[in-house]
């Protein structure tokens, strides 16, 4: 539910480990809002999520530890460059990020030689490509994506998609949208259609 | 023990609680009407002038019923606040946005009526007394309640930020209360003893009573009025609206 | 778990530095609103003696109350705080954070005025230490209460406005302990009691306040 | 002793009156703006429910 309006009902469907869900629909259609509510940032009006069997609100913490969520917004601070942004980011999420691992995690984003640029002066995928750095060194079981691949350039892409891949590979699981076609064949895919009754 | 639980959740769903509520509100007026009523009689007729404060007195036979209800009010909708919260049920929240309105007014005709009783007895309007600042206060919180739910157009968002609000406040009441009554003490500036009628009157314990029961019915019989209109202004899409509205109102 | 909450502080703090602008207004604010009182009421030091405690308060209490708007509304519009509410983390821990570094920002600034603001006013020495010690045990509360009406009023229209509405009766008792204790002070009764009630007040915020604001981010998040 | 004269408060009729009035008018004009407020929505629904006929 998104203000009065009923977005979805009747949606039901389980997710395995090394499992891969492709979440597509128009502009409109609750894609974003039920990835949030598969987060626990909304709390639906009705029915269940379920993670190991227990409703997601009643083990908050340890589901969280398991989630790794990535919305539209960068969640960047403007103010402070990559390096700043990437260490207090795993501060929050309670891991250690040195130094000398930041760094070379900027190294494999391709972003080495911005360190110490304020990420206000990035370019939009240079943005995205920070944000999608947390996925590099993060080893929650399920990740949920909101469109990772817009604003991104066509290698960039291809790294994001090796990434996910290898997460599956590893026994994780993904929850993703987008627009475009993407190539993720290893692993199991399913695909939720929002928004079918219209189309 | 199953079954209690399950049939209190129907009643609090808005389809089948909107008739309940049609249906208690004419009772409430009645007893409302009836109490006020035999509390006025009793106020102007029985009651005996004061030999201290001659007739002006007679003004706590609201004063007072109303200060209790403001406090009463509040404390009421925090309780369905917290059952909202806990429950998640729609109609405790809508109970709580049916009473705001009639506990600020609560609040105002104690103040309006404390200020009217406390210019002949002390010979000024405003006295910053720990009981008439207390009450300012709660109205206050009463005010910015009712502002920061009607600011929130999403309603899920409203009903529990406001919630939040009146658990707070109803935390920090007593808090309030304490430092006003000690910084009053500090203060002493007018000599004034709210309670000073130590002896009170059995009758006029009697009267005031009656007034606060008549109140509280008129507050039942309000809120329930007030939560029929919340049902449909929020649930106008709802099936059981359209049906029972027809298409002539 | 320490350590998040000092990432926490030291990035708002780092942010707060690399644009000052927002400390300035705040403390620009603050000593505006305080100078403007003799103006209105007049230059006699008898007089001004007598207000100050209240002036100086009422001011801190404004200034403080402008600055929260600021608290969640950056985290919340760059996604910040969707993290936040999303961290394996206690929200709560995350707010006394937040609420820490909001305080280094704009509170500590206004204590370390204050006493300047006193010396306007005629203030005695021993009057300021108490007013310096007030504001410091005052100061915090206000930001710990003030976050739950910045939590509650999040991305509204009429945020600023609301705020105000809503925290500013619940700053009360610490308006009553603050500037009573500097006005016992200058009339010899002492303020040390005072300043206790003002440590307890910190202290039952410090317990309370910070699980009503993560509830109201979650609310207002959603 | 008539009802007028138990009635009249004396050097305090204004007091009295004054409390007594606005409390009479506040708790008589509530439930009319309750029951207008009502009426006007039970009006718009049933505007909606023609219009989507």
């Amino acid at each position: 539910m998104r203000g009065d309006r009923r977005l979805f009902e009747h949606l039901d469907f389980d997710l395995e480990s090394g499992q891969f869900m492709y979440l597509r629909g128009h502009n409109g259609s609750g894609k974003t809002t039920l990835l949030r509510t598969l987060a626990g940032l909304l709390r639906q009006e009705e029915g269940e999520i379920l993670w190991d069997d227990t409703p997601i609100h009643r083990i908050r913490d340890s589901y969280h530890e398991e989630l790794m969520y990535l919305g539209h917004l960068n969640a960047l601070k403007g103010d402070l460059n990559a390096i700043e942004n990437l260490r207090i980011d795993s501060a929050v999420r309670g891991q250690h990020l040195d130094e000398a691992a930041a760094w070379q995690l900027l190294t494999d984003i391709g972003l080495r030689g911005h360190e110490d640029l304020p990420t206000k002066y990035l370019s939009q995928g240079q943005k995205r490509r920070v944000a999608l750095a947390r996925l590099w060194i993060n080893r929650s079981a399920l990740w949920i994506l909101d469109e990772p691949f817009s604003a991104l350039d066509a290698t960039s892409v291809d790294v994001l998609q090796a990434i996910i891949r290898q997460h599956l590979a590893r026994g994780g699981m993904a929850i993703v949208t987008t627009h475009q076609e993407v190539d993720l064949t290893s692993g199991e895919v399913c695909c939720v259609v929002l928004g079918a009754r219209d189309a | 023990m199953q079954n209690r639980l399950i049939n209190w959740f129907k009643y609090s769903s808005p389809a089948t609680f909107y008739p309940v509520a049609g249906r208690l509100a004419p009772i409430f007026w009645v007893i409302a009407i009836a109490l006020i009523g035999y509390g006025l009689y009793l106020s102007f007729f029985v009651a005996p002038t004061d030999y201290k404060q001659g007739e002006g007195y007679r003004i706590i036979f609201i004063h007072v019923p109303a200060s209790w209800m403001s406090m009463f009010i509040y404390l009421v909708m925090a309780g369905w606040s917290a059952i909202g919260l806990v429950f998640n049920t729609r109609l405790s929240f809508m109970m709580a946005q049916a009473l705001a309105p009639t506990g600020a007014m609560f609040a105002f005709i104690s103040l309006w009526t404390g200020s009217f009783w406390g210019k002949p007895m002390w010979g000024t309007w405003w006295v910053w007394d720990a009981r008439i600042t207390s009450e300012l206060i709660l109205l206050f919180l009463y005010l910015g309640y009712m502002a920061l739910v009607g600011a929130i157009d999403d309603r899920r968002r409203a009903d529990r930020a406001g919630s939040i609000l009146l658990l707070v406040g109803v935390v920090n009441i007593p808090i309030i209360y304490f430092s006003v009554k000690w910084w009053n003490t500090l203060h002493q500036g007018a000599t004034v003893k709210m309670n000073g009628q130590t002896s009170m009157d059995e009758t006029m314990l009697w009267t005031m009573l009656i007034m606060a029961l008549g109140f509280w019915a008129y507050s039942i019989a309000v809120a329930m009025v007030r939560v029929r209109s919340i049902m449909l202004e929020r649930e106008h899409d709802a099936q059981w609206v359209r049906d029972m509205i027809g298409e002539q109102a | 778990m320490l350590e998040t909450l000092l990432w926490i502080i030291r990035r708002d703090v780092t942010i707060a530095l690399r644009r000052r602008t927002d400390i300035f207004t705040t403390l620009i604010f603050f000593v505006i609103v305080v100078s403007l009182f003799p103006l209105g009421i007049g230059p006699e030091l008898d007089t001004l003696r007598l207000i100050a405690p209240g002036v100086v308060w009422v001011g801190a209490l404004l200034a403080s109350m402008l600055a929260l708007e600021q608290l969640f509304l950056a985290d919340h519009r760059d996604g910040t705080l969707e993290q936040m509410l999303l961290a394996p983390q206690p929200l709560s821990l995350l707010v006394i954070g937040k609420v820490i570094a909001h305080w280094l920002i704009t509170g500590l600034p206004l204590v370390i005025m204050a006493p300047l603001l006193g010396l306007q006013y005629d203030l005695s020495l021993e009057a300021l230490k108490v007013m310096i010690w007030s504001l410091l045990l005052g100061t915090p509360t206000l930001s710990l209460l003030g976050a739950i009406g910045a939590a509650l009023t999040l991305g509204l229209r009429s945020g600023g406005v609301l705020v105000a509405l809503l925290v500013l009766p619940l700053y009360i008792p610490v308006l009553i302990f603050g500037a009573g204790a500097v006005e016992a002070t200058t009339s010899g009764l002492g303020g040390s009691s005072h300043l206790s009630m003002l440590g307890a007040i910190l202290l039952l915020a410090l317990l309370g306040t910070p699980f009503a604001t993560s509830a109201a981010l979650r609310v207002s998040a959603e | 002793m008539s009802i007028w004269d138990k009635l009249d408060m004396g050097k305090y009729a204004l007091y009295v009156w004054g409390s007594f009035g606005v409390t009479a008018l506040c708790m008589i004009v509530e439930p009319i703006l309750l029951r207008s407020h009502a009426t006007r929505i039970r009006k718009r629904i049933a505007r909606l429910n023609r219009l989507e006929k």
